[in-house]
């Protein structure tokens, strides 16, 4: 399928916390093809500064609708001026960018900490009806908006907070063995910062239960041209995060 | 897209060109990464990432950082080898009607013939002589400062090739037009400038450069002054043709390398932030010329009045 | 404003600052200016505008343009002439209590020795050497781009005054470190970098330079990465205090330049966009040592962490 | 008078027509000293691109309300910024800079030309309640939307226009010798583009009236200290547009 560049008709900007906000886009092209775990590379500015595109994760899809919703935290310039756009209005988006997650399996665990939850409710939209079981992790409860994003598509819903203002006080590798030991799962899908990753991929093999990992790297083109964004991987060659990932399975890819 | 060829076409050093629109060394990719948002046939050529002898992994850590209206980056000539490009991409480029410029990096001056013998094969439209990338610490950068050394890379490439042999510039010296002159006269066909200009970015949380590579090439809108200026320099002083780039955002960004004296343009960091760039560009300066009744693009090359 | 003067002093070169953020010559007129705007006794010193022998009218045509992120001028070294300098502009300015540091430009390296020697006058706290202006035909630029003759420059200029002399480089140049060590060699006390890079601008409607002198000097945030790289070079390699500029817009800014070995920095065109920008930025620095616990600016300088 | 560098509040923001457009600020800090002829640096953006403040004569003064209005023309990016404020926001401004017209004379014309008319409003008023008499010239009846801005403080309008869509065709040059035969004027203040104002000095020399004009130069600091605006002066010296200026006697200055 040819990858749009589109003007997409921004239909819904709402905020979740200070800092997190949810875009939703009327765009039907970009809707028909997406895949969970693959991204927008959203232009924020016509200005020279910031100059580059922002990928954001697809978080959601109404299909019914032919809207798509990406949810973002404010970290610096270029979400600062994402955050800034009205409804109404047009986003500048190219993508659905890079290869999602390979649905497969019959009992996946979802594991996700702060906003790499994102491509995870989309992923569990597309498993149902299939049972699906998610483990989030946020710092504190204000950071833990997304069960009701997850409401319908999933029942299973385990949480930590690292200061225990809502689910288990911690993160999610101190739950996770448990989860595992119990839960007979066959596939693990996990989306979070490196280190959260890298835990959950150790229990992964410890269990021997195959796991999919989604990465963030720096990237210019998004498209695979610039290789800002390549790591090593384990048969020596070189991966490019925006091409062949953002999902890789672990083990694939190394210098992550 | 309907260009008007006959109005837009190029003719540099052999190298047909349907607009004077090419796209940068590094920064496009193979083109085929971008076939699904542009019409690869209406690209003036595509200049491919910097090849050399052996699979080059490139530098480890953040390659890229975004700095006011530019960027930085530190790829450090990552690329799958001469031999993986003959057999497996050029194939693939081929099967658009695009020229394909191959940029090339050796260690050696030796190396740079060697690259030159191989790339002999159909397909291949001409030879970009990457002796100006910061980001190596190997050799690179070392051939792009120094008149002499430069010269030598482009007469032992002429040796090794009968494809139209692009010199390209560093803008980090004291004296372009030196280099300039150097490259001519050692038989480069044309010349293109500028490549980065060497920048840094300091983490102020980490206190840690922002890049792997502590230091990297900057590009993009921020050294556009910098760029005309050194395409005027140069096209002055030459006679073979001067390719501009560095900056070029828009049609009204391409004019004015053309004016300055440049033949005919790339595109690079602008790829990044609107895929369509290199033929709304060409349709851009078409409009440009079109509204003042001028009805090939040659007619403006360095048409600036200084005086 | 209550800067934290024990926090936030440096000492370059014997020059003592209560505030390692200076102006930048040529951005700040002669401080008395921008005194509606900013308190001149908080600001580490006023570098004044080039100043010649006989008085210049400069270049003539328009002198700035506006580039991404940034800006060219060609003012040509207008000033009033060494004589006017001293019986009437210092003065006023030494109504304030800030050191006043004089850049200077010769047409001839015996110039650069007359003008320090006629400035040996109370209220010049030191002498920088501006060798690197891009706009002036004659002399200027050819001194900052041949580490010799920048060495002969300072040499005469050691012999004719007491003051602490800066060497103000000159971007343009193959190899910054070694016009550095050329000057500390020759006995340079301080190192200010970086001064404009060479830029052009066309106006693509009537094919002319923008610039009343077809090239300028470009300045602003744009040029910042250079400006850092080449920061972090020099101070790498001399004994001698570096002062660091180009494109500080910001503390962060400021703070990346300290990190990177500038012992004290200069705010140039921020001055035009925010005339407070000095000040706001000593208090900017003095609010990131004291988040961090640092009870001196000079426990940062340098300490960027490349390995 | 101290300059002010404050950030005024935007009470009103209307068009004239298509390019041309009237920002109202509330500030009193700025309103308290300005004379006619001064002008605003504007901060038009809080990104890097463009960097520049933007000058814009002082066009009206509201000393009760304690607003001041800037009439300006869209032609680039930097206006095109200035534009979308929005009434209620926020715009950076120092000022009043530079030296206005000098008040006298008994029988004073005021000759203005495109968007050069702008500080002559405030002059006017000014001037009341002496009468004032004021030439106008523009492109077409679209461009001429100034003499609702003289109605209040001046009766005596005479409009051209180069197509003859409002008052006399032609521009204020051709009919600037009749008026100056018979209005008796003992002083003339003009602004506008170079060659009018050449036009304007040649007659004004002609007839010996003293003569004032208001220059334009593309400007960095705005306060005198860059030396970007400067132009030769009869005697030899150098004058700064910013500071010494705009407002010259005809025969000051040179190169213009
Ligand atoms: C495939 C992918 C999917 C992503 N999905 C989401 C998502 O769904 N929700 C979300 O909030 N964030 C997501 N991110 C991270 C998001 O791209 C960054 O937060 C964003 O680019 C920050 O931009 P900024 O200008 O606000 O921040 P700044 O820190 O000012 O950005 C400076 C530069 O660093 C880059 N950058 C900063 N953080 C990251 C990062 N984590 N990954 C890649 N580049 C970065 C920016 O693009 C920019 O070039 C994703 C990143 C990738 C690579
Ligand atoms: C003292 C003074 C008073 C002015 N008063 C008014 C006024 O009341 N109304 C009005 O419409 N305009 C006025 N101008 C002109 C106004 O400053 C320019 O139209 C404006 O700066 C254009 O900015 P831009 O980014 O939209 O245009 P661009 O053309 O994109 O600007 C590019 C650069 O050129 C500069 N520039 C462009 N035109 C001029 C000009 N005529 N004079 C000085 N610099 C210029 C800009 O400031 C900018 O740095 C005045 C200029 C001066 C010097
Ligand atoms: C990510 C990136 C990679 C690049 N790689 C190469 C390269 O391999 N060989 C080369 O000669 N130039 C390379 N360049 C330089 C560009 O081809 C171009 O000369 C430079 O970026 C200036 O143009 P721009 O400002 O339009 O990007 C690269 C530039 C970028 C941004
Ligand atoms: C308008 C203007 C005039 C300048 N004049 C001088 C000068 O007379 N002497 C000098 O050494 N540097 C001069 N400079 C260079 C600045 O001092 C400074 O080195 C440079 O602009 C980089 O800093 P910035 O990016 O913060 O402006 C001038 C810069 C500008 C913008
Ligand atoms: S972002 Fe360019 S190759 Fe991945
Ligand atoms: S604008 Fe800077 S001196 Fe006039």
């Amino acid at each position: 399928m040819p990858k749009q560049h589109v003007q997409a008709k921004v239909v819904q900007h709402i905020a979740y916390n200070e800092d997190v906000r949810a875009i939703t886009l009327f765009a039907p092209s970009l809707v028909r093809d997406s895949q969970p775990g693959q991204f927008i590379h959203v232009r924020v500015t016509e200005q020279y500064h910031p100059l580059l595109r922002r990928p954001i994760s697809i978080c959601d899809i109404d299909h019914e609708q032919q809207t798509m919703t990406l949810v973002y935290r404010i970290i610096g310039e270029g979400t600062r001026l994402l955050a800034a756009v009205e409804p109404g209005g047009l986003l500048d988006c190219m993508g659905p960018l890079g290869n999602g997650f390979i649905l497969q399996g019959n009992r996946p665990l979802l594991v996700g900490g702060g906003m790499g939850v994102a491509p995870l409710v989309y992923l569990a939209r597309m498993l149902c009806p299939q049972p699906v079981e998610v483990l989030l992790g946020a710092r504190s409860k204000q950071e833990m908006f997304w069960p009701e994003l997850f409401a319908a598509v999933c029942k299973n819903i385990h949480i930590t907070t690292d200061d225990g203002s809502l689910g288990t006080r911690g993160n999610t590798i101190d739950v996770l063995p448990q989860l595992i030991q119990t839960g007979n799962y066959d596939m693990i899908y996990t989306c979070g910062p490196n280190p959260m990753m890298r835990g959950v991929v150790e229990q992964a093999q410890k269990y021997d239960i195959p796991c999919q990992i989604s990465l963030e790297k720096h990237m210019a083109c998004g498209v695979g041209a610039c290789l800002s964004c390549t790591c090593g991987a384990s048969d020596g060659k070189r991966r490019k995060v925006c091409t062949d990932g953002p999902v890789f399975w672990a083990g694939e890819v190394t210098e992550w | 897209m309907m260009l008007d060829y006959q109005q837009l076409s190029v003719d540099i050093a052999g190298i047909k060109m349907k607009t004077p629109v090419m796209t940068g060394s590094g920064t496009f990719g193979f083109g085929v990464e971008y076939a699904d948002y542009v019409d690869l046939n209406s690209v003036g050529a595509v200049v491919v990432k910097g090849t050399t002898l052996q699979p080059r992994a490139g530098n480890r850590g953040q390659r890229i950082a975004e700095t006011p209206a530019g960027m930085l980056n530190c790829i450090g000539l990552e690329n799958p080898g001469v031999e993986e490009f003959i057999g497996n991409i050029l194939p693939q480029i081929n099967r658009y009607d695009v020229p394909v410029i191959v940029n090339i990096a050796g260690n050696t001056v030796e190396e740079y013939g060697q690259l030159a013998k191989l790339l002999n094969v159909p397909g291949v439209a001409g030879i970009e002589l990457n002796i100006s990338c910061p980001n190596v610490k190997q050799g690179g950068l070392a051939f792009g400062t120094c008149p002499d050394s430069a010269a030598t890379v482009v007469e032992i490439v002429k040796k090794n090739t009968h494809l139209p042999v692009i010199a390209k510039l560093s803008p980090n010296v004291t004296d372009i037009v030196a280099m300039a002159a150097a490259v001519e006269q050692a038989g480069a066909d044309a010349i293109s400038l500028i490549n980065t200009l060497i920048g840094m970015a300091i983490d102020i949380h980490s206190w840690r450069p922002v890049l792997g590579n502590v230091i990297g090439g900057l590009s993009g809108p921020a050294i556009k002054p910098v760029a005309v200026r050194m395409v005027w320099q140069v096209a002055k002083a030459v006679k073979i043709p001067v390719i501009g780039m560095g900056g070029i955002m828009t049609a009204e960004d391409a004019v004015e390398f053309l004016l300055a004296g440049a033949s005919a343009v790339a595109v690079g960091t602008a790829n990044f932030v609107n895929p369509g760039t290199a033929t709304e560009i060409a349709q851009g300066i078409s409009d440009y010329l079109t509204k003042r009744g001028i009805t090939q693009v040659g007619q403006i090359v360095g048409k600036v009045q200084t005086e």
